[in-house]
């Protein structure tokens, strides 16, 4: 964990970054246009006084005017985007909780028809060092971050239509209350986490050439009896691509929009906390149905794959079976954990 | 053991997510005037204070005379 | 209530919010009732009423019983008058309810009438009697207070004589406060006392009373809604007197056509159909192209010129010669074309009204600009005319009353003058022996006027042969004045370090303390006086309408009301039981408070003395009933139609004639000869004999006030003239006593004044403006350049003054300054002018202390062109220098902005706090700091006086801005 | 009913702020908040009109579609209201209102900016009319009292205008038609522009406003 503290400032600085750049982006400047716009009210009012069209014309423009009092943007006079953003919220949300229970149907679908993943071999007791303790602990910190944060959003973004109805307004209150909070302060915790765990296993997640044959195939997974599983390395390409998918993609953009959204004292405009809310939205949504088939394939889904987690040691035979290449590595010394070879426990002994 | 565990857990996710469903259509946004409550929150109408003891029409008329305070029209014509 | 926002402004930028984390406790009623200590003296208040009054509200059960009250007061921040129904709970100030019954403002109020309510909490007033100990504030006790600074009084009264005091009285005292300190100070034997007038429009003062009587303004703002046109000329009125636009705008919706003429594009000139950018301190040079278009195409009213103007024939060769079309281009910078199209739209939509402020009248020509001001109205037969008339706006809620009735070097309550004959007149009011009051002055000092607060730092600092008084003055009184009002702060400071003993008396200790602190370890005495809704009183608007405020809630804190004080003194000082023989002496808030003059008492001697100005019919119970009666009054002529006030004006604007029992209505418009006299009409004043050089003063034959006896001009009355007439005998027998020998001013019945107006006279006789004032610098208003201008070509055709020796009581320079300064422009190109903010009012120290006004303007800014600012590399929001010829240097905010033409930057004058780039916070005695502080303005003025009334020139002068180096 | 409306008329508005300290005193509003302010366009330029802003009580009001946890609701006169009780402080209303009604009392870091206060037409909350309790959360209910808000009554030049819109249409007719222009009521087609009672989709190009009203919902609907 030598390494941690350099990257947590590493997190630190990615946030504070894309903080600034967003302050920037907003800092008002007076483009040519603006003032091409300005110079012909001017005019306006000589040739036509008492026309106040372009006055009015300007009003929707949205751009800082004149405010004694202060705050952010008290010189904003009408601003339209409010209104995109609550119209593009609502379908997005639609579509999102669609598309989230779509997901988890399918997910119980998929195991009523196809049942968790047996093992085709019996155990032979001999266990593999599969995640180091490190792992394991990042792993379930930033689960308990993610998992948190999944049912906050949800409880914040569709609780009104789905608790509100059950629970009655104060008691909705007190638990979206609960939910906000929680998700506002564990929200920067995910994002400290987020980096460590991408670089603590981005190693095992790098493509390699065996995956290409596994996503053709699909791992061989609709095969119900489990025998044409193609080989793969420590992580197989779908675990490979839920990585960059979940972790990667969706996990930096929430933290990012999160950040924005989460620390509004940076003077940030509404359209940027407008869209970042888009944004984190559909991140969010994305997030949470990953995270369902994470869960699914790392619980019921797969025999012995939550040991794994959970222990950190995985048998022999389900190694071989689900990641041949790695197991190969293993076997043959050639799979490391950084600077030390890859634990392998026999029968009979006590897991390190 | 743990495999039943799992298995409920999972259905029950799976509930969840379809009550999420039903609830992921956001409803109409439009407020309705409901008798003194919008989506059950009650409020006590202007009009039911002390100086209208629940006299619509007096509210109403002191409203009106009220407003044409802010017309100076009625002052300098 | 509501959490406090955290850091102080939301949302401000990184740096403004740290600097905005000053602690500004904002308070809610709780909080306020537990700081100020007014739940336990609330209690008390109450236990000392009698049973019943305590049950009065129907309550239902004793927790809740609650006292309430209404007040009606009026606002305290500018000269429009706005009512205010104040509603007290047991005796907390918690509600302000808009007064829709007020002809005046008719609910309406701006931002600081919005927020007089805050007095009532007054979390950063002085809180108790202070005094500076080795340089830190200590409290002391008002006994001790009182005679410490009556000891040195006394001392420096046997050592140097009693010029060697100088008395600063205030705006924002009430009639009766006004009227006391004057003859406050007079019983001292001084007239060393001026207030914020001098500084504010002493010149309209001089200038309008010199050209047709009376100095003050001529209609109201309520007659604006009959104008057709009105120009603005160095006013601001949206920001200044925001109320007052009510009116105009409503009279622009109507039809009226609205001008505004400055050299800012203020908010008042937003709303203008047109604008003119003029050259500041070119206001003669711009009216005089006016007029030259006016005579040019025959625009004047040649009846009325005939008849009721003298000299205009003089002013018309003038300008013809002088200020033709390209002349007037070069001075004031303006086109031929706009300058004829304001002409046409005066000339072609009478009646048409003139609008200035101290754009006009802060100059060192400032009498010469409104004089020639009031000849554009005079030419147009503008003046007594309803929609016409020169609406002059005043700056402080009552610096029209204390213009009339208090403290002025040089006249006694009603412009009196300080001869003999009006010591006289004033030993009789008094009751006490004339030669009694002489020996309270030095010898030769009781007919002698005064210093002028503009220039009390050179009663200090001039060498003592070149003072025209025993003494250099040794010890100042603040009496609610705030000293970054006046010019040549830096210089101020220094006179500061001089003096003896600064005292100051004010609810907010105001930049005086600091700067004092900052230069002084001791010898200052901070007095905690009351703001006007802890006292009753009258009050002065603009429109020479008075009020009647009532108390709203007791003296918070440790304060006393100006009256108590002036009691207190005078009996410290030895003169209290002459002084104080004619009132009735009051304890309102029993022992808790000094014993106090009533100011009911205070008014009646008043309307008993000051028949000059018609403020004799005012009593209280007058003013009292047009108080409660205000919906019976028409908003557009002001009169009561029908009710108990029937026939009266509002506020029964001076002159109202006569006593009270005479029923004269007050005068709406100032010389209306479309009313009788009884009515409150008029004609202009006779105060200037009945000929010059053989041409006739008075009006001509034909040219009178309704239903006059007399249809030709006249002189004043005085008992010869009314034996002559043969109205002698209307007088009653006592009358007839009293008459003997006196004339309309000074006989103490009023029977002069009766016979006359029931002859349809008017007691000050019927005579012509002059057009041509003989008695000043300039006969005919002349421009001369300002002592710093940004223009040495022009010094050389337009020269200023010669300097003067002994001018009220100083030596003051003109030409030697020009002289010396005439290519100061080089180094300082900018002009610098200054103004108002409608958010703060006065020097603001009041204001700024307020947190509902303060939030929305938290720093000091100069605003700059486009042009100067890129020429400089200055940018919009960063802190700038700016510089001035007298070494100063202020540190602001750059607002760059289009609103002032290239050339010219702008200031708010509101500022203190600030001394040449540092916070003097920590020179305030604690607590009593306001929550925004800036630079002043003043601190960086130069010097300049206008040539008759001592104004000081803050309107002109020229500065450079520098960027900041980091 | 009485359909409660601001209008704000540049064409008086002369920026004194009156409106905005008004608001503060009439319901003790803390240094920071504002419920209401003036913004300036065309700022010291010909041109230059002042607007005084707050909540505009839509008929469609954003606020109340977007809050997570329901806490609007709206009277009978057509206010837009809020309980803070419920308020979750999200933000979401700031985001979504066109005038930048919305004010919070904090702007935290982790998204704490405590219960939303904004105007409230001078109609206090949901507690009962009156009382210490809506005093303490939503400052005085002045309706209930028979009076209008504070800011429209204490308006210096009456530019701004609160209380049935049939009512104010009729002031604001009489002086549009003196003065034979400036018939544009600013934001009353953002604000009343969408009929109450019927669903309708959000127009971003929404026009500035209706020309001279010919009723009482500015010539809409």
């Amino acid at each position: 964990m030598r390494n941690s503290s350099i990257l947590s400032a590493a997190a630190v600085w990615v946030a504070t970054l894309s903080l600034a750049g967003a302050a920037v982006a907003q800092t008002p400047a007076l483009n040519p246009e603006d003032a091409q716009r300005a110079r012909a009210q001017q005019q306006r009012q000589r040739t036509q006084p008492g026309n106040d069209a372009p006055v009015w014309r300007d009003v929707r423009y949205g751009e800082p005017k004149v405010s004694a009092v202060r705050g952010r943007e008290t010189d904003v006079l009408i601003q339209s985007e409010g209104q995109t953003w609550r119209a593009a919220r609502v379908p997005m949300a639609t579509t999102g909780g669609f598309v989230f229970a779509l997901a988890l149907l399918g997910i119980l679908g998929f195991y009523l028809w196809r049942g968790p993943i047996e093992l085709t071999e019996p155990p032979t007791g001999r266990r593999i060092e599969r995640f180091t303790r490190a792992q394991r602990i990042m792993h379930w910190t930033l689960a308990i971050a993610f998992t948190t944060l999944g049912v906050t959003g949800l409880i914040i973004t569709f609780g009104k239509n789905v608790l509100l109805p059950v629970f009655g307004y104060s008691v909705f209150s007190v638990v979206a209350m609960a939910a906000k909070i929680l998700h506002n302060f564990v929200g920067p915790v995910f994002v400290v986490l987020l980096p460590i765990m991408i670089v603590m296993f981005l190693k095992s997640n790098l493509f390699k050439s065996y995956d290409w044959p596994w996503i053709k195939r699909f791992g061989g997974m609709m095969d119900r009896t489990g025998r044409s599983e193609v080989p793969s390395g420590k992580a197989n390409a779908g675990q490979k691509i839920l990585f960059w998918l979940m972790l990667v993609a969706v996990g930096i953009t929430a933290a990012i929009t999160g950040l924005i959204l989460d620390f509004p004292n940076f003077d940030q405009t509404r359209q940027t906390m407008q869209i970042a809310n888009g944004i984190h939205m559909v991140a969010g949504i994305g997030g949470v149905i990953l995270l369902a088939f994470h869960i699914y394939l790392g619980t019921v889904g797969m025999r012995g794959a939550y040991d794994a987690m959970r222990h950190g040691y995985v048998d022999e035979s389900w190694a071989k079976q689900h990641h041949r290449i790695w197991y190969e590595d293993v076997m043959s010394g050639k799979a490391s954990h950084g600077d030390r070879p890859v634990k392998v426990v026999e029968p009979g002994r006590g897991a390190a | 053991m743990m495999r039943r565990i799992l298995t409920s857990l999972l259905i029950a996710s799976t509930g969840a997510g379809l009550l999420g469903l039903a609830g992921c259509g956001e409803r109409e946004q439009t407020a309705h005037y409901e008798d003194g409550r919008y989506r059950g929150k009650p409020d006590t109408p202007p009009y039911m204070a002390a100086p209208f003891g629940g006299d619509v029409m007096k509210y109403e008329n002191a409203m009106r005379t009220r407003a044409q305070n802010q017309n100076e029209y009625n002052r300098i014509d | 209530m509501l959490t406090r926002k955290n850091a102080g402004a939301a949302g401000a930028s990184p740096r403004l919010r740290r600097l905005s984390t000053a602690k500004v406790p904002t308070m809610d009623r709780r909080m306020f009732l537990k700081r100020s200590g007014l739940v336990a003296g609330a209690g008390a208040f109450a236990s000392q009423l009698p049973y019943g009054t305590m049950q009065t509200a129907p309550v239902a059960n004793a927790a809740e019983a609650v006292k309430r009250e209404v007040h009606r007061t009026v606002c305290t921040h500018c000269s429009v008058g706005c009512s205010i129904d104040a509603v007290v709970e047991n005796g907390v100030w918690v509600r302000h309810e808009p007064v829709f019954d007020s002809p005046l403002n008719l609910g309406a109020h701006c931002v600081k009438g919005a927020s007089v309510r805050e007095h009532g909490h007054g979390e950063f007033r002085l809180k108790s009697p202070m005094k500076l100990v080795g340089g830190k504030y200590q409290k002391i006790t008002w006994d001790q207070a009182i005679n410490e600074v009556g000891d040195k009084i006394l001392a420096l009264k046997k050592e140097a004589g009693p010029d060697s005091i100088y008395w600063v009285g205030s705006s924002k005292h009430s009639n009766e406060q006004s009227y006391l300190l004057r003859k406050f100070v007079s019983f001292f034997g001084s007239n060393n006392c001026d207030h914020q007038a001098r500084i504010c429009h002493s010149t309209t003062v001089a200038g309008v009373a010199n050209t047709w009587g009376y100095g003050a303004m001529t209609n109201s703002y309520n007659d604006m809604n009959n104008t057709k046109c009105a120009l603005y000329i160095g006013s601001n009125a949206a920001e200044a007197h925001p109320v007052s636009m009510l009116h105009m705008l409503h009279a622009k919706e109507t039809g009226a056509k609205m001008i505004v003429v400055d050299p800012r594009f203020t908010r008042t000139a937003a709303h203008a159909d047109v604008y003119v950018r003029l050259r500041s301190g070119t206001d003669v040079a711009f009216l005089f192209g006016v007029l030259y278009h006016i005579f040019d195409n025959g625009w004047e009213d040649k009846q009325y010129i005939n008849d009721r103007v003298y000299g205009m024939d003089k002013v018309r060769e003038d300008v013809m010669a002088k200020w033709t079309p390209d002349k007037v281009t070069e001075v004031c910078g303006v086109p031929e074309a706009q300058v004829r199209q304001v002409a046409e739209m005066m000339a072609k939509n009478r009646p048409s009204t003139l609008v200035w402020c101290m754009g006009q009248t802060q100059h060192t020509i400032g009498n010469a600009m409104v004089r020639a001001s009031c000849i554009v109205q005079l030419a147009l037969g503008n003046i007594g005319v309803s929609g016409g008339g020169a609406n002059i706006f005043r700056g402080h809620d009552n610096v029209q009353g204390a213009t009339d009735v208090g403290p002025n070097p040089d006249s006694l309550p009603g412009y009196y003058g300080v001869s003999a004959g009006s010591w006289k007149h004033y030993a009789a009011v008094w009751n006490v022996p004339y030669e009694w009051m002489q020996q309270q002055f030095a010898p030769g000092m009781m007919e002698k006027p005064g210093l002028t607060v503009s220039r009390w730092i050179d009663g200090v600092l001039e060498q003592n042969e070149h003072i025209d008084q025993p003494s250099n003055l040794r010890a100042i009184v603040f009496w609610g004045h705030a000293p970054n009002s006046q010019s040549r702060g830096k210089e101020m400071v220094e006179a500061m370090k001089k003096l003896d003993m600064i005292v100051v008396i004010d609810p907010y200790p105001s930049a005086t303390a600091a700067m004092a602190a900052m230069v002084r370890k001791d010898g200052v005495y901070l007095l905690p006086a009351c703001t006007q809704f802890e006292t009753s009183g009258s009050v002065t608007a603009s429109n020479r309408s008075l009020q009647w405020r009532e108390r709203v809630i007791r003296p918070l804190f440790e304060s006393q009301t100006d009256q108590a004080l002036m009691a207190a003194f005078a009996r410290k000082l030895g003169f209290g039981e002459q002084m104080l023989k004619n009132y009735d002496m009051v304890k309102p808030d029993g022992d808790a408070k000094m014993e106090e003059p009533s100011p009911e008492s205070i008014l009646k001697e008043l309307n008993r003395a000051n028949w000059t100005i018609g403020y004799t019919g005012q009593s209280p119970e007058r003013l009292k009933l047009h108080m409660k009666n205000q919906h019976t009054f028409d908003v557009k002529t002001l009169r009561a139609n029908g009710g108990p006030c029937d026939g009266d004006y509002y506020g029964l604007p001076w002159p109202c004639y006569g006593t009270p029992e005479l029923k004269h209505p007050g005068s709406p418009n100032l010389y209306d000869q479309s009313k009788s006299v009884m009515q409150g009409g008029g004609c202009f004043r006779a105060n200037f004999g009945v000929e010059r050089d053989g041409v006739n003063l008075l009006a001509e034959d034909g040219s009178y006030p309704k239903g006059s006896e007399l249809t030709t001009g006249y002189p004043e009355f005085d008992h010869v003239l009314l034996k002559k007439l043969g109205w002698w005998e209307d007088l009653t027998e006592a009358e007839k006593k009293a008459a003997e020998g006196k004339n309309w001013k000074t006989d103490l019945s009023g029977g002069i004044q009766r016979v006359a107006m029931i002859h349809g006279c008017h007691p000050f006789g019927n005579a012509k403006a002059r057009a041509l004032v003989w008695n000043f610098p300039d006969a005919i208003p002349q421009h001369r350049e300002p002592l710093y201008s940004p223009r040495p070509d022009l010094i050389e055709k337009y020269p200023t003054h010669d300097d003067k020796k002994a001018f009220w009581r100083l030596p003051t320079l003109y030409k030697s300054v020009q002289e010396k300064n005439k290519n100061i422009s080089q180094q300082f190109p900018l002009v610098l002018t200054s103004g108002r903010l409608v958010e703060y009012e006065g020097g603001g120290e009041e204001t700024r202390s307020n947190p509902w006004l303060a939030e929305l303007k938290q720093e000091c800014f100069v605003e700059i062109n486009p042009k100067d600012a890129n020429d400089r590399g200055v940018r919009h929001d960063e802190y700038v220098w700016v510089t001035t010829p007298t070494g100063a240097q202020l540190k602001v905010k750059a607002q760059v902005t289009d609103r002032v033409g290239a050339g010219t930057t702008f200031m708010p004058f509101h500022f203190s706090g600030w001394w040449m780039g540092k916070d003097m916070l920590e020179y305030y005695p604690e607590g009593a700091h306001p929550i925004v502080r800036g630079e002043a303005v003043n601190t960086a003025t130069t010097y300049g006086y206008d040539s008759v009334t001592m104004m000081q020139e803050t309107k002109t002068t020229l500065c450079q801005i520098e960027k900041m180096s980091a | 009913m009485a359909r409660m409306k601001f209008i704000c008329d540049a064409e008086r508005c002369i920026e004194c702020n009156s409106c905005v300290v008004a608001c503060k005193q009439e319901h003790n509003i803390p240094w920071g908040v504002n419920r209401r302010r003036v913004v300036t366009l065309n700022d010291g330029v010909p041109g230059e009109r002042s607007i005084s802003a707050a909540c505009m009580h839509c008929s469609d009001a954003p606020c109340m579609a977007v809050c997570p946890v329901d806490c609007f609701y709206k009277t009978a006169d057509g206010v837009v209201l809020h309980d803070k009780d419920l308020c979750i402080g999200c933000g979401y209303c700031f985001y979504a209102c066109p005038f930048g009604a919305p004010q919070f009392p904090q702007d935290g870091a982790f998204g704490l900016r405590g219960k939303m206060d904004k105007c409230t037409f001078c109609a206090g909350g949901p507690e009962p009319d009156g009382s210490e309790a809506e005093f303490q959360k939503y400052g005085r209910n002045r309706l209930a009292e028979g009076k209008l808000p504070a800011c429209a009554e204490m308006c210096s030049t009456k530019a701004l205008l609160g209380g049935d819109g049939d009512v104010l249409a009729d002031i604001y007719r009489q002086r549009a038609m003196a003065r034979g222009k400036g018939s544009e009521v600013w934001g009353w087609a953002t604000a009343y522009g969408r009929p109450e009672g019927k669903p309708s989709a959000p127009r971003p190009q929404d026009k500035p406003g209706p020309k001279a009203p010919a009723n009482g919902n500015g010539g809409k609907s």
